[in-house]
């Protein structure tokens, strides 16, 4: 199955290389991030109309600013929401801000621990 | 033009019972802007991964929707088999194919009697339910589930369909075939029908690709774009073709889905005739070991995409779930401005919503 | 029909109407269901419906609004009374129109955006409709020499055989007032998708109550200006008249709603075609 | 293009049998595989706890010393893997639904092993 390898971009890079990848003809399906005890990070991933597929993974922390890439896909502006309001990483130049009302949680940022660091 | 007037739609309204929100700005009877908000259901399932081991997970994630549950236990299996490097038997294979097959027939007459209600045809709705309930049984009768059926398995499947199951089951299947023939008809020919749904919510086919519409919402808008074609479960080894339509308007999204229950009848017709004896388990020995794993699959909305990440303890370390309706949602915005509040409903469900589902 | 008759037939028409109108409605709902492979409700199911919304509570969003309702049910009676009572057929729908505008301004006094805008279509279909009704009284008494119900109902031949278009056009705007589909853009048992409940989004209990009345008592009006078509026979007449209310029903279960553009547009071709036409037609001869 | 294609369905729905069932005087019939509630047979139970432990929702609570097994009627999503994990095969799963309640105290069954008495079963208050 294609689309199993995480290429590592920093945050600086993210706004080219997604202009690269619709240069390429691929289009953004996801975003998500992950948060474990050791690492946080984003990944992006990109499809192209023959199903191949790519991954990109960038190491974040709580309270991060990072470039939105909703300029280059309006779609990212859900994910980025989503993120911003799960798990407390911030961006940048969003089409569309929600502001932290997107998804109304009754504890903010509920993504942002794990159960690791509760236990601690 | 009028004044504005901000007309709230959701998260009660009578057309969706679903929890989506959306502000809708209009003028006279134009809607000129709508601002979505989903949230108020968040479960925060995918954080559950965490507590329950990888096993239990998968009841779990069957119940992230109630219509395509299948499709989410088999894609999550595949997930975690994909991540521990398990095959499983060619007959579970089949079996995922069929009964996710059959799910996908009931998800969409489901769609079908939602859209006919949609546009006020009470009569169409009843009848297409109706016809859904003959699929609901073949659930209940080979899972014990109407619903939620919990036969997947990481490593295979639980339940076993005897060969005579599999043969009557596609005898009740021609019949329910012809029954939708005839409603589909109604759906493709009816002249009130067609004054509703064609030329309206027009997506391109760049605007599709470019704002990530998934399943027939994209290949509505002529993108022949189907996960089914990756070849996971038994799709490598049916016979079948995307199915796509031009228009990009609602009547072409309702052809989409239409032919695919047609299609989806044909692909359970050959992986009766196809499947294999065999087992239906592989046994599964230790826990996934620390890596990542992303799958794509075919749900009856579309495009869905799971992410796993094992330790290599019982427990994963996250599980993420990127449902259609969530990808849906940026097109049905494009699609919002500009068109009639009589519409809004048609447009809302065209997509297939599921908000429950979006929000995990 | 002497002054005593007339009272007796209005007396007759308050108290018959709503148990008429109630059995058709529930009538209605049965056939319907059964339509859709339902049981359906059975057919006291109106009734209880009713009774149970006197018995609720009453919430208003406005203080007026009861007294728009109380004036429209009385207008609608009013104008059945009229009818029934053999008086001038246009002074009747005059009288029907005058409770249909007391019906939008109580969707107006809620200040409930979907009521505002089922208000609005509710005037687009009054524009809809109207000018085939006029056309209808002006066809009658083209043929009859008279505005008058007693003089239409005793007119010695049916008036359907010299004015099918208009009949036919009367058939097509009674699928707007009934409130079926494709045409019931503002309020009906099942326009909730786009507005809600339409018109009627903000009116509970007694309200609630007193509308459906009302709708019951139109609901035999209309059915008695159908009976008009064929007079001279009266069991003829209710069989055309239930006959009429089984197409409407069909044409309910057969058709998607339509928007107001398509309602505005088709009534005033039909009105146009069917009904001028016939009218031009008697002319002519 | 056409008007009343469905014309001919819904004569046909009107004269024929509802599809529909009158649900408190017909009862719904099930099929053998149907997943109704999670019943115990206590004499082959050893109070192993493996049931509680994989219950994905936390329904089924189990004591070995008091040689007690306790299934939450509302909790439990009758996912059947308290069936498929038991070793003695004590667990199954019975075709009827478990009954609505209006009385909370009502969701909990509770099944003791015998001690002295054999086998008895009784639902107990307010746990």
């Amino acid at each position: 199955m294609t689309g199993q390898t995480f290429k590592p971009v920093t945050a600086a890079e993210i706004v080219e290389k997604t202009k690269q990848y619709a240069k390429d003809g691929y289009r953004l399906i996801q975003i998500h991030c992950t948060k474990t005890p050791q690492e946080m990070f984003i990944i992006y991933t990109f499809e192209k109309i023959d199903l191949s597929c790519e991954n990109l993974k960038m190491d974040v922390q709580v309270g991060d600013t990072v470039p939105s890439i909703s300029g280059v896909f309006f779609g990212a502006v859900l994910y980025e929401n989503e993120i911003h309001d799960l798990y407390g990483v911030n961006f940048s130049d969003l089409a569309v801000d929600f502001k932290g009302t997107f998804y109304e949680t009754s504890v903010k940022q509920a993504f942002a621990q794990t159960g690791a660091d509760n236990k601690e | 033009m009028g004044e504005r007037t901000i007309i709230p739609f959701g998260p009660q309204h009578p057309v969706l019972p679903e929890p989506l929100h959306l502000d809708l700005i209009l003028e006279d009877e134009k809607v000129v802007g709508a601002v979505p908000s989903i949230g108020f259901v968040h479960r925060g399932l995918e954080k559950l991964v965490e507590k329950r081991d990888f096993h239990e997970m998968v009841y779990v994630i069957e119940r992230v929707c109630g219509i395509c549950s299948f499709i989410h236990g088999q894609g999550y299996c595949q997930t975690v088999e994909g991540l521990m490097g398990i095959e499983i038997p060619e007959r579970a294979k089949y079996l995922r194919t069929i009964w996710a097959e059959l799910s996908r027939v009931h998800s969409h007459i489901l769609w079908l009697g939602l859209m006919a209600d949609a546009y006020g045809f009470e009569s169409l709705f009843m009848h297409c339910w109706r016809v859904r309930e003959k699929v609901l049984d073949i659930f209940e009768e080979t899972t014990g589930g109407r619903v939620i059926f919990s036969v997947c398995r990481v490593g295979g499947v639980w339940k076993d369909i005897d060969n005579d199951t599999l043969k009557r089951i596609v005898t009740v299947l021609k019949d329910v075939e012809k029954e939708i023939k005839e409603l589909s008809d109604v759906f493709i020919k009816d002249y009130t029908v067609q004054k509703r749904t064609r030329g309206v919510g027009v997506l391109t086919y760049q605007e599709a690709i470019d704002l990530g519409a998934v399943g027939p919402t994209l290949r509505g808008s002529g993108v022949p774009m189907d996960m089914r074609k990756l070849g996971y479960a038994a799709y490598g080894e049916l016979d079948f073709e995307p199915i796509v339509e031009k228009d990009g308007d609602c009547y072409a999204r309702t052809l989409v889905r239409v032919r695919e229950v047609f299609q989806s009848l044909d692909l359970i017709y050959q992986a009766v005739n196809k499947i294999p004896d065999g087992e239906i388990a592989t046994k599964v020995r230790g826990n996934p070991p620390a890596g990542e794993f992303i799958s794509r699959l075919e749900q009856p909305r579309g495009q869905v995409i799971y992410y796993a990440k094992g330790n290599g303890t019982k427990y994963l370390d996250r599980f993420r779930v990127r449902t259609p309706t969530f990808a849906n949602i940026a097109p049905l915005l494009k699609m919002l401005p500009g068109s009639d509040l009589a519409d809004v409903p048609i447009l809302a469900l065209t997509i297939d919503p599921c908000i429950s589902c979006t929000e995990r | 029909m002497s002054g005593m008759n007339a009272l007796l037939a209005v007396i007759l028409y308050i108290v018959l109407a709503p148990i008429i109108g109630g059995l058709i409605s529930g009538v209605d709902r049965k056939i319907s269901a059964r339509m859709q492979g339902r049981y359906g409700p059975p057919i006291l199911q109106p009734f209880y419906d009713v009774f149970k919304l006197m018995a609720k509570q009453n919430i208003v969003v406005n203080k007026h609004q009861k007294f728009y309702i109380l004036c429209f049910l009385i207008f609608v009676i009013i104008t059945g009374a009229i009818f029934f009572a053999g008086g001038d057929l246009l002074l009747a729908i005059f009288a029907l129109t005058l409770a249909s505008v007391f019906f939008i301004v109580a969707a107006y006094s809620t200040y409930s955006p979907y009521a505002y805008i089922g208000a609005e279509r509710e005037m687009l279909q009054i524009m809809a409709y109207e000018p085939m009704v006029i056309l209808t009284v002006v066809g009658m008494y083209m043929v009859t020499k008279s505005f008058n119900v007693i003089d239409i109902a005793t007119y010695d031949q049916p008036l359907l055989f010299s004015l099918p278009g208009i009949f036919l056009g009367f058939l097509f705007i009674l699928t707007i007032k009934f409130r079926k589909s494709p045409f019931d853009i503002s309020m009906s048992h099942h326009a909730h998708q786009e507005i809600v409940r339409g018109v009627i989004t903000e009116f509970s209990g007694k309200e609630l109550a007193m509308i459906e009345i009302a709708h019951w008592y139109e609901n035999v009006f209309l059915l008695g200006i159908v009976c008009l078509f064929f007079a001279s026979n009266p069991i003829i007449a209710i069989i055309l008249a239930l006959l009429t209310y089984f197409l409407e029903i069909f044409i309910d279960n057969n058709n998607s709603r339509l928007k107001w553009q398509s309602t505005l547009g088709s009534a005033w071709i039909v009105a146009l075609i069917l009904g001028v036409g016939n009218i031009a037609f008697l002319a002519l001869l | 293009m056409g008007f009343n294609v469905i014309g001919k369905t819904i004569m046909k729905s009107l004269f024929g049998k509802p599809a529909t069932a009158m649900y408190p005087i017909v009862k719904n019939e099930f099929y053998p595989n149907t997943r109704g509630r999670i019943e115990n047979d206590i004499t082959l139970c050893n109070y192993c706890g493996l049931c509680g432990r994989r219950c994905p929702a936390g329904a089924i609570e189990v004591s070995k010393p008091e040689k007690k097994w306790e299934i939450d009627r509302t909790r439990c999503i009758v996912c059947n893997f308290c069936v498929q994990v038991c070793a003695r095969n004590a667990l199954s799963t019975e075709r009827h639904y478990t009954t609505p309640m209006t009385d909370k105290s009502k969701r909990i069954t509770t099944l003791y092993g015998e001690k002295e008495e054999p086998v008895k079963e009784k639902v107990q208050e307010n746990a």
